[in-house]
């Protein structure tokens, strides 16, 4: 790994966002909490998401782990908060393309914003895990929340 | 001859054990023993030599260069796997240390109770007999079996008997290793999942000759669970395959505990990772992983109808052949489209270690004894058979070898006087 | 340095990996990841390949000289690991298929009822925790454990609570892999002997390092059964050892049924090999055990004497350089004479994960998690941390790579700003 | 193997034991039944050990297996039936000896007479299990009888 791929993966957005998170803590109200771990290294996340109306009105969240998945949720939150839940699933799946994209995916910058940076961390295989646990929780605890309103 | 590999004398090219002689040059190797392993092809060693020495790690765990080399050679493996069995998902692979222990897992994690039916079949290998006497025997459950017709095929006139709500299971072979049988596996599955039993598939024999394609068979005849072996597939040995249904692999309890099975770990309790890792515990067969990558590619590359072609041919010529020996008899059946590369045969008058050993000193090697498969022995009255078993790379010449061997055994023990 | 390997430029030639670059040949590899697995030598690679090219068969079953051969290789494997250990009989060599599964083969035989306990302790890996849990949970026994001391020594406090005439089992560590801790086995197995438990030792950890010799043990202070596993001792994957006291193996039931561990088999009932055979069911990792049985030779050929001794100087010489680099804190006994080559640190400020990338990097590879030890980890109230492990081509320029790379990550997080 | 090898395995007085087998079948009066068999290739013996005042008065046998097999049980026959506990002990020995030999031990005629023909198949590690099935048999039957006695 060149100390490009390096720079690439740590970008000073991902380091900004890891030093200060956003949206991070636990708050009420919530329809659903969700524990997702990484089983390879022990990250965590507990999430929550307060859903009205079909809107996300929060994602309030506690974790433990690396920068990439520490900024990851700090983007999650910037992104995904406010949206309707449909506008946030597409939101989703464009961040999901761009991780399994092996760094060859040009990532849409209207849609992901400060998430675009993560592109250089889609060249570490190892890494990608780190970067979807958010987004992976984020997925479960609002199908969960859908699942109850049914 | 029809059906034989065209570029047959490459394919033995690919082979170096196939160069060994005995006796000082004299003798040449007439390796007729594939069905207990097969050789390996040059690929499959250089492949594995290639990841020991330029990539070896441990998986999952290492973030480093040589962590995620290993990592990804040993999940493209498992890629591989999936593409050979036509498996509908490549997470359904799950990697074992061989076929016994897909077998026992299955049969240890299933759940049974008292008065639940496992049924089998008498031509099974040791290794789908006692994995599930002992998981009856804990359970109080019943073991019952298909018996065997005078020609070999499994006797399924009784299979309403056998196949009834109380059964749980169905565990049988899909290629007999001593008979050479091809069981109706489809035909089976289907009056199985009329009753809800789960149908556990010992492809051991058959992962090496035909082709499988897992997805494109109806679901109610396809099995739950298959298991195949490394070494009888041009791969390494310590590395097997159980595939199953995903729904049937996540409703099974973990089997091995430990490692990499795991989500969370504490002192008093533990939750388990998805599959395929829930069953994968410890430090995985890596490199062996990788080898069976390498042996399964080869053998599609030769081509799997090509290899199952190539193998009716040999096994036609070879009964053909051992029907001229006098004395000689064959199990199982005697129409080569109706099995597999593996014909058990007795000699009147010698002993199957005898065959053996008389064979070997003319560079023949064959097996001699119950091949594992002692109840389908009891059935046909013997104590032990001899068995010769092709594969890819045999040819014609060989069979001759053998018969002529066969010829020298009856004049070593003076068959005629 | 007092105690390195005199030819240590020689040793690290037999191993070829430690010429791989990275960048175009800019950047060298620096492994210091050998406690999640070793590398291996040469002789290693060189007698599995003869193996596959020259005497691939399978084995115990085959009459034919290939058959021979490779029964003759891998029962000549058991009597090197026998040698290797100093086991009392070579027959109480059992091949796994990594230390997991000998844990696990112990835990699923050994015979469990409600109110037994099971003791074990909080830096056990994983792989001899759940197994533990899951015996512990079918059979409505209770899992103890001991508990650390902030120095990463076992807390023998409460030994008197622990070890009753309730405990059947004590499974333990020798060498921790998180903590490098090496603990006091024989004191402990002494105790559990007086109230007639079952001592098993996880050895995976102790055998690359320490020499081991279980016939010259006090009987009362030996081990009942212990594991370790071939690619951590600069062998293969694929392959493990259960060592385990002729009474103490005979006394369990079988655990895997099928292919050789059999004596005779009916469709009704089937009884058992004696040990080995009884507990390797079906092919064994052939070609494995033929390269541990290289790696044990090559490592006896070194003298695991010196090899301790390199450890030793490495870890003393690792532990100082670790204290230089600010923000450092290593976890486990500060003393090398008390630990193993696995030292696990956290820097201040930066996740290990990411630390390990930075090092990385600049071609130096650690492992950075729970390295398979959350509990101990959640002792130590750390999520995960970083670990270096070094083993006998480890060289001071390595750790000197090793405390310029954590530098350059102090300053790539800018730390000091 | 060479055909000189082969020939040495397969000594006449090897076939010869095998096509008349000397004290074939069970017979009583008895002290002990044991049963063994080679798990490897599924050779079975079923021997009857019959000994009175120290004597052994006779071994009888019923035995599926191959020649080398066979043919041992009848010179274990030959060997043994007659002599003192002893005395077969001593034979026994030097049978086994001479089996786990590799090829290199030379036999005492004196004491084995006919058992010497067993030399050729020291030589090859799968059949000194066949040579020494029958003598395990004995033994284990001995052992039974004299403990039963005690
Ligand atoms: C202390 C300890 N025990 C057990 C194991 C498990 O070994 P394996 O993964 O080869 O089964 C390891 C290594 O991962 C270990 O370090
Ligand atoms: C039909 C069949 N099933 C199972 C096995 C067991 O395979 P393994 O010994 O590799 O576990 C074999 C081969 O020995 C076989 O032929």
């Amino acid at each position: 790994m060149t100390a490009a791929n390096l720079e690439a993966m740590y970008q000073e957005i991902i380091l900004d966002h890891y030093k200060n998170p956003h949206g991070k803590g636990l708050r009420d109200p919530f329809e659903a909490e969700v524990h997702h771990v990484n089983p390879t290294c022990g990250d965590e996340i507990t999430l929550r998401v307060h859903v009205d109306g079909g809107k996300i009105e929060d994602i309030s969240y506690d974790a433990l782990g690396c920068s990439i998945s520490q900024a990851s949720a700090s983007v999650l939150n910037d992104l995904v908060v406010g949206k309707t839940v449909d506008e946030a699933m597409t939101i989703h799946e464009e961040f999901l393309r761009l991780m399994q994209g092996k760094g060859q995916v040009e990532p849409d910058e209207d849609i992901l914003e400060d998430g675009i940076a993560f592109a250089g961390v889609a060249k570490f295989p190892a890494r990608i895990k780190c970067a979807l646990l958010s987004w992976m929780a984020w997925k479960d605890a609002t199908a969960k929340t859908l699942a109850e309103e049914n | 001859m029809k059906g034989l590999l065209p570029d047959l004398d490459l394919v033995r090219k690919d082979f170096p054990i196939l160069e060994r002689t005995f006796d000082g040059g004299e003798t040449p190797l007439v390796y007729l023993d594939s069905a207990n392993t097969s050789q390996k092809p040059q690929i499959v060693i250089d492949t594995m030599v290639d990841h020991l020495e330029r990539h070896n790690a441990n998986i999952a765990r290492a973030m480093h260069h040589l962590g995620a080399e290993a990592t990804e050679a040993f999940e493209g493996a498992r890629d591989i796997v999936a593409r050979f069995l036509g498996a509908p998902e490549r997470d359904e692979v799950i990697f074992t240390k061989n076929a016994s222990e897909g077998l026992n897992l299955v049969a240890n994690t299933v759940p049974l109770a008292a008065g639940d039916v496992v049924v089998t079949t008498e031509m099974e290998h040791h290794s789908n007999i006692v994995p599930w006497q002992l998981a009856t025997q804990r359970a109080g459950a019943t073991l019952k079996w298909f018996g065997l017709t005078d020609d070999g095929q499994l006797d399924l006139s009784n299979i309403d008997e056998l196949i009834t709500p109380a059964t749980k299971i169905v565990a049988l072979t899909w290629v007999s290793n001593m008979l050479g049988t091809i069981n109706p596996i489809a035909e089976i599955a289907r009056k199985a999942h009329e009753v809800g039993a789960l149908v556990v598939v010992d492809a051991a024999q058959a992962a090496p000759v035909l082709p499988i394609d897992l997805a494109s068979m109806a679901e109610e005849e396809r099995p739950d669970f298959l298991v195949f072996t490394g070494h009888k597939v041009v791969g390494p040995t310590g590395i097997g395959v159980l595939w199953g249904r995903r729904a049937a692999l996540e409703a099974l309890p973990p089997f091995l505990g430990g490692g990499e099975m795991i989500a969370t770990v504490t002192m008093e309790r533990s939750t388990y990772a998805p599959i395929p890792h829930k069953f994968e515990a410890g430090t995985p067969p890596i490199a062996e992983a990788v080898g069976l990558g390498a042996a399964l590619e080869y053998l599609m590359h030769v081509g799997m109808e090509n290899v199952h072609a190539h193998e009716q041919a040999i096994t036609t010529y070879a009964l053909e052949r051992l029907a001229t020996v006098p004395g000689v008899t064959v199990l199982g059946p005697a129409d080569a489209a109706k099995r597999g590369g593996a014909i058990a045969f007795e000699l009147d008058g010698v002993h199957p270690h005898d065959v053996a050993q008389v064979l070997d000193s003319k560079g023949v090697a064959i097996r001699a004894g119950h091949h594992c498969a002692k109840p389908a022995h009891q059935r046909f009255g013997v104590q032990a058979s001899n068995r010769m078993s092709s594969y890819l790379y045999t040819t014609p010449a060989e069979i001759d070898a053998l018969v002529e061997g066969l010829e020298y055994v009856r004049t070593f023990f003076k068959l005629d006087q």
